[in-house]
């Protein structure tokens, strides 16, 4: 133990003895242990694979996706539980074969044996370090493409003037307040609704904004959730592609009645639509 | 020149010895600091309410009693507290020029003092480690009876237990008394105990400010016990304003509880870098030292910049409240925006400041339990440097639905996403070190199991919420509640109880009796596993957070969530009474019940005074454990053994 | 066996804390009882005749020597006071299917409201409701002085009932009595049709509490400016 | 009393050297700098992001009757915005600056070994901080605003709190080092803590600096068009939505007809 770096390497072959990598590969998946693990990481991640669409089947549980954003979001959720499952799998069939598979002591005297001294791996560390970067630069790559597309869907950053131009959008003011949601539909001479209603395949852009405290208007099946500030407004937006009813919730605790500040989003045909608005006392469309 | 003190070229002027070692430290202890807090909270909270009467009323209808009153009242209880166990002798000795002789600070160790130096301010590192530990168990406790109501609450539908008003006040007390018992959990008892030990040293660096920081902290949390009896803090634990300054006098309580809690962390993290950094035995080069200390150290580092934004965020809060200023308020020019940037430039710091030495706490473990070295140190340093340099990066990921800054969720996502490099390095170390090793399975291994296994979980349904898309449907639902318990609890609390039950023989000479322990542990794993399992689903399904009210459509995740948590409280019950037991009937622990090789191991049990008799010299690196490795020895043999050895 | 002693001690103590402080506030009960209804014959409304029930609530503006004010733990109470409560309970059960009238006596001042929105009736028998004996829609949104807001339960099957009126505030300059109240309140009667058999929550929507917005004291505790409202 | 000549002398309460504590307790000073700094950085960028915000014009609110923040101030200005002067900032960084350099003055003497004249320097020290303390209560007390007069009143006055406490520190550590001098305990063979508290203080001069930057060179918000309070942003180019109530400004009308109660029947 003469020179003492942090990285150095305990690996004693010189490199001039070092067989080739493919004769390596071949020798540690001829281990035993290797082999037991690679099976094992098989499994636990075959064991794992229903969860990509559990995990869907348990956001759909109330209509989703009711819109393309929804979409994009279950989209995301359903690679990124994919691509996590390798790895998982793999951590998790190391932890049960070190427990069952190498050996064990459970004396309550410290142990007379040692274990291999093992101080680093070169091609393990290096694997790890690319295949967890790869990962993540993937994850980067999708959050940011995905993004993109959403903002893109929701018009959050989109100038006014460039918006959807081949329906006219329809515009909600969205106010929160402790602890009920009311919707101003500036475009039906201000109507003012406690339910939201939206129209089935028409972009839809809110203004959202809160008369007191912080309040988050998240439509649920809409995959829309944007926070409700007091002192700004903040847009966002969504297309709704299915008709029927849909949950409001507010998903920022806000005082007494948090767990209360629910309502509904009725995605309504165009003629419903219009009807809805009339009785709503909004008789002219912009 | 008055003193007829001659001073010499190159001679220190010897302090004078004023009567009997200790001084006026004498008098003071926990009865004498209670008696005086709660003098001074009566004083202050009668002159506020002569200053300003319970009849005048401010702007609006309230009067303006509760507040101030309340506030009176707790800055009383703290300086008064402070004051009864001796805190301000100090200072005062230090400007009166009375300087500690050695008998003094020997006396302010607790030398020959018995059990009586825990209910004092006692400087000895292991005394402050033995008080942090407990200090660590009531907390928790707390937040634990807290956290049983409200899955009470949440699992028996059919009768409301609590209302809307004292369900909130659950949930933030049981928020920030977690925060905070979590952020002790492995730097006070095993940071202040074991780590000065570790590197050799004979204390920590500066002793007297060890005893302030855990008295500061058991003067805090008395302050929040009083918050839930003045209307309590309604607001979840990260006090949204304006939210919380709608809340009643209870707030008060958070508020202070928080600025003193900050100055006892900034404190405890000067002291325990300055100590890792200055007072390495000789020969502990950075190679040498054993990674639990980098751990503490990262954790201390993040501790230090990160809390005071969360001190400054309640100042500002509490400046609102009661001198009618606009920091938050946005009718009059205030930004919510700004409360929720400062509380997170806290807030992700110290999601790691909890991680990092439970992480650390099992790297140190597995070689001892492997027999072993640990795999690739340098990744793990890395590890913890890489997450130390990231965490201060990512705060506004909390942020991402706020509608702060859209265009700012793009590098946000970035920075988030790339922390899980430096956290797998983590994972790489740990499932390195278990390669191929014999596992000694007792307690302390089992646990680290748990926490890998719940660390899996808590990053991979961590990825979800770093990425914006899936944010969207994720921020603020249970599925955030369940993600962060995995990390803070699943990872963060299973370490901790791994590091106690590791340590548990050099701190108490008692070794954790096993089969409580581990019946405690797989107790509460397993209802661990299906508390926070079924809260995903209630997540997945849309059920937002801190809401005692819900659709019948996730009534089964969380009659299943209740059922586990009663099961998780039962085990934590059941490592409780383990510990309680073992303290004093366990088994008796030789000095190194573990054939450790680290030097906290080498010294008898219970450590002396001092520590070392003569301070070692360290010359090899840690971890010196293990045989030759017969793969890379061997010539090229087809022995299938070779492999299982 | 200590050892087993020490845990079954532990046990019982750690779950016996829990059971007693969830059962303490059971019998504690935060909500004050419920506030039942009196049977007043029958009513002729849009979907026929319906059983008519009546109700009487109170807002007083603060407690008095008349009136005792909605307990609450002690310190509380004492940032409570001088704050406004509906009176004699928050907690109100009405039958199913049936026609309710409800007759607030408001005595309280008030102001502006946030949220024009709720100046108005919403959910009320036409959409009107009677003040002073005077059928009206919706109020100045300048003079409110409270309202009686019923919205949503977060649970499905939940039939829909939204129910917002708004009480006129009292002018300043009135007389008052020895209680400090207005001689003469506001009366508004709202009447309205319950559905089938649902819990929701109400509360009132024109800030009158203390602290920021004005939305807390009061307005933030059960029992002062919130309640329940059930239809059994 | 030892008169040996001790080539290392130690510390009399840990026995260690005394530059080994001295190099220990330097860095805990510097460590305790960084929470202060962060601190100060927190208040900073509190006005700083109030600055550029103005949410709902409530930087320097217009129009508003500032009032004195103590009785004896000035009589409030009625029209425009009101900024607090300049020169009160950088008089009083002056005089904290001065403090610096008498305290290391004081040190440089100290470990020259001149007791006498560092004592003295160290009073003068005192003197100067005291009548500092003095000044920053005056610049206080005649500030044109209180604290309820919109964000910039709040972020200037929790900045000058924040200079107050930094001065009672210094006055604190002033006091002892310079007693400490007197008697000797603060020596040529032990000079560090009187190194010390120049370091901190020095750091709080910093301290006075940004403070001092940041309120004479942001003042007037560059956000001229600030969102409203619970209003839309004007960016729907759609009928904008009917009056909402402003909470704090004068009641708007509205514009439905409303019936208006008879308040007694």
């Amino acid at each position: 133990m003469a020179h003492q770096t942090l990285f150095d390497s305990d690996e004693p072959e010189a490199p001039t003895n070092r067989p080739a990598a493919t004769g390596r590969i071949r020798e540690w998946v001829s281990r035993p242990y290797a082999r037991a693990i690679l099976i094992l990481t098989v499994v636990i991640g075959f064991v794992l694979l229903p969860l990509a669409w559990l995990i869907l089947a348990a956001m759909n549980q109330t209509g989703a996706p009711a819109s393309p954003i929804m979409e994009e979001i279950e989209k995301t959720v359903f690679w990124f539980t994919i691509v996590s499952i390798p790895m998982t799998a793999f951590v998790f069939a190391v932890l049960v074969y070190s427990l069952l598979g190498w050996k064990r002591i459970s004396s309550d005297d410290p142990p007379m044996q040692e274990s291999p001294a093992i101080r680093t791996n070169r091609t393990g560390t290096i694997m790890w370090t690319v295949v967890s970067s790869v990962l993540a630069f993937f994850l980067v790559v999708w959050g940011m493409i995905e993004l993109a597309a959403i903002t893109a869907n929701s018009y959050g950053t989109i100038p006014a003037d460039q918006q959807p131009g081949d329906e006219q959008p329809l515009i909600v003011n969205v106010t929160g307040q402790q602890w009920v949601w009311t919707f101003e539909y500036p475009g039906y001479d201000g109507a003012t609704t406690p339910v939201l209603y939206l129209e089935k395949d028409r972009p839809v852009y809110f203004n959202v904004t809160s008369k007191d405290v912080i309040h988050n208007f998240w439509a649920v099946e809409l995959g829309v959730k944007i926070d409700a500030n007091p002192g700004a407004a903040t847009q966002t937006g969504v297309t709704p592609t299915k008709a029927g009813v849909f949950n409001v919730r507010c998903a920022e605790l806000c005082g007494l009645h948090h767990a209360y500040m629910e309502t509904t989003i009725e995605v309504l045909p165009k003629e419903v639509f219009a009807a809805a608005m009339r009785e709503m006392g909004g008789g002219k469309t912009s | 020149m008055s003193s007829a003190t001659v001073v010499q070229q190159h001679s220190v002027p010897q302090p004078a010895q004023h009567g009997k070692p200790g001084g006026m430290i004498r008098h003071f202890n926990v009865v004498t600091a209670v008696i005086l807090g709660l003098v001074l909270a009566t004083i202050f909270g009668f002159l506020a309410n002569r200053l300003v009467p319970s009849g005048a009323t401010g702007a609006t209808f309230a009067p303006v009693l509760p507040d101030v009153g309340f506030l009176a009242i707790l800055i009383g209880w703290v300086l008064g507290f402070m004051i009864g166990i001796g805190a301000f002798i100090g200072p005062f000795r230090w400007l009166m020029g009375r300087d500690l002789t050695h008998a003094d600070a020997e006396y302010l160790a607790g030398k020959d003092m018995g059990v009586g130096r825990y209910f004092r301010y006692t400087t000895d590192h292991k005394v402050v480690g033995i008080q942090y530990l407990v200090g660590f168990m009531v907390i928790i406790g707390l937040g634990g009876l807290l956290a049983m109501l409200i899955r009470t609450e949440l699992g028996v539908t059919w009768a409301g237990v609590f209302s809307p008003d004292s369900y909130n006040t659950l949930i933030g007390t049981h928020g920030i008394a977690m925060i905070i018992a979590m952020i002790i959990a492995i730097s006070g008892p095993v940071g202040n105990f074991i780590v000065p030990i570790m590197i050799g040293a004979r204390d920590m660096a500066f002793p007297r400010l060890n005893a302030l920081s855990f008295w500061l902290l058991a003067a805090a949390v008395p302050c929040l016990v009083a918050s839930m009896f003045a209307g309590g803090i309604r607001d979840g634990w990260s006090v949204y304003q304006p939210l919380a300054s709608q809340s009643p006098p209870g707030m008060i309580g958070y508020q202070i509880t928080i600025i003193v809690f900050a100055i006892s962390t900034g404190i405890a993290s000067v002291n325990l870098m300055t100590t890792i950094l200055r007072m390495r035995a000789k020969g502990m080069t950075w190679a040498r030292t054993p990674v639990l200390v980098y751990g503490i150290f990262g954790a201390a580092l993040m501790g230090l910049y990160a809390f005071p934004f969360y001190q400054y965020s309640q100042i500002l809060a509490l400046s609102d409240r009661i001198f009618g200023t606009s920091f938050f308020n946005p009718v009059e020019g205030g930004s919510v925006w700004l409360y929720e940037n400062l509380f997170w430039l806290l807030g992700h710091p110290e999601v790691y400041v909890i991680l990092l030495p439970s992480i650390a706490v099992c790297l140190e473990l597995i070689p001892v339990f492997m027999r072993k070295p640990l795999f690739a140190m340098g990744f793990a340093i890395a590890g913890v440097v890489g997450v130390v340099i990231m965490s201060g990066l990512v705060w506004a990921h909390h942020m991402y639905m706020t509608g702060w800054a859209p265009f700012a969720n793009y590098p946000f996502m970035l920075s988030t996403e790339m922390i899980s490099i430096p956290v797998g390095f983590l994972v790489l170390v740990a499932i390195g070190t278990l390669w191929r090793g014999t596992a000694w399975t007792r307690l302390p291994l089992m646990a680290v199991y748990a926490v890998i296994f719940n660390k899996m979980i808590g990053g991979v349904t961590g990825i979800y919420l770093s990425d914006v898309p899936a944010d969207q449907f994720f921020h603020g639902s249970m599925f955030v509640v369940a993600h962060f318990h995995y990390m803070l609890m699943g990872a963060g609390l299973f370490g901790a109880m791994a590091g106690i039950a590791f340590y548990f023989p050099k701190m108490t000479g008692h070794i954790l009796d096993e089969r409580m322990g581990s019946i405690g542990l797989w107790t509460a794993f397993a209802g661990f596993q299906l508390t926070f399992g079924s809260m995903f689903v209630a997540g997945l399904q849309g059920q937002p957070r801190r809401v005692l009210q819900f659709d019948n459509l996730f009534n089964i995740s969380n009659w299943l969530s209740t059922i586990g948590a009663y099961t998780i409280g039962i085990g934590m019950l059941i490592f409780l009474a383990a510990i309680i037991f073992s303290w004093r009937n366990g088994k008796v622990a030789s000095g190194n019940p573990w054939a450790s090789k680290s030097l906290e191991w080498q010294t008898p049990t219970p450590v002396p005074l001092e520590n070392f008799t003569v301070l070692p010299v360290v010359t090899e690196r840690p971890y010196d454990y293990g045989v030759p490795d017969p793969y890379a020895t061997a010539q090229k043999t087809s022995s299938d053994k070779a492999g299982v050895q | 066996m200590k050892r087993l002693l020490v845990t079954v001690l532990t046990l019982v103590l750690g779950v016996g804390l829990v059971a007693g402080v969830a059962a303490w506030q059971i019998v504690r009960g935060e909500e004050p009882p419920p506030l039942e209804v009196k049977a007043a014959g029958t009513l002729d409304t849009p979907q026929g005749e319906l059983p008519h029930y009546e109700l009487e609530m109170t807002v007083y503006p603060n407690s008095s020597p008349a009136v005792a004010p909605p307990k609450e733990p002690r310190l509380l109470a004492a940032s409570l006071s001088g704050q406004p409560f509906y009176h004699p309970s928050t907690s109100i059960r009405v039958p199913a299917n049936s026609a309710v009238t409800i007759h607030f006596r408001q005595y309280d001042g008030g102001g502006q409201i946030y949220n024009p929105f709720f100046a108005k009736v919403h959910g009320s028998i036409d959409g009107t409701m009677t003040v002073n004996g005077k059928k009206v829609t919706e109020i100045d949104q300048a003079s409110v002085g409270h309202t009686f807001t019923v919205h949503q339960y977060p649970e499905s099957g939940q039939p829909n009932l939204f129910l917002s009126v708004p009480l006129p505030m009292v002018p300043s300059n009135v007389k008052t009595d020895s209680n400090g109240y207005p001689v003469t309140p506001q009366e508004i009667s709202v009447t309205f049709i319950t559905g089938e058999a649902g819990t929701y929550v109400w509360n009132c929507e024109f800030p009158c509490g203390d602290l920021y917005q004005e939305f807390g004291g009061a307005m933030q505790t059960r029992g002062w400016m919130a309640g329940t409202f059930e239809v059994v | 009393m030892s008169d040996t000549v001790n080539p290392a002398p130690v510390s009399p309460t840990t026995g260690e050297p005394v530059q080994v504590v001295a190099a220990r307790n330097r860095l805990g000073i510097y460590f305790l700098i960084v929470i202060d700094f962060m601190g100060t950085m927190a208040l900073i960028i509190s006005y700083a992001y109030l600055w550029s915000l103005n949410v709902n014009n409530g930087w320097a609110p217009p129009g508003s009757q500032f009032t004195a923040f103590m009785s004896n101030g000035p009589a409030p200005s009625a029209t425009g915005t009101s900024f607090a002067a300049d020169w009160p900032f950088w008089v009083i960084t002056f005089a904290v600056l001065v403090t610096c350099a008498l305290t290391w003055w004081s040190y440089r003497l100290t470990r020259r070994g001149d007791q006498a004249v560092a004592t003295a320097v160290g009073a003068a020290a005192i003197v100067v901080a005291i009548a500092t303390l003095v000044a920053q209560w005056w610049q206080i007390s005649t500030l044109p605003f209180g604290a309820a007069n919109g964000t910039y009143a709040s972020a200037v006055l929790i900045l000058l709190s924040g200079n107050i406490v930094h001065l009672l520190v210094v006055i604190f550590l002033l006091l002892g080092i310079t007693n400490r001098v007197r008697m000797g305990l603060i020596s040529r063979s032990n000079p560090w803590q009187s190194q010390f508290v120049s370091i901190w203080i020095t750091w709080i001069a910093i301290a006075f600096i940004l403070g001092a930057f940041v309120t004479s060179t942001m003042k007037v918000s560059p956000n001229d068009n600030p969102t409203r309070f619970g209003g839309f942003e004007p960016r729907t180019s759609q009928p904008s939505p009917a009056a909402s109530a402003s909470p704090s400004a004068s009641p708007s009308p509205s514009a439905s007809p409303s019936a208006s109660p008879s308040p007694s029947s």
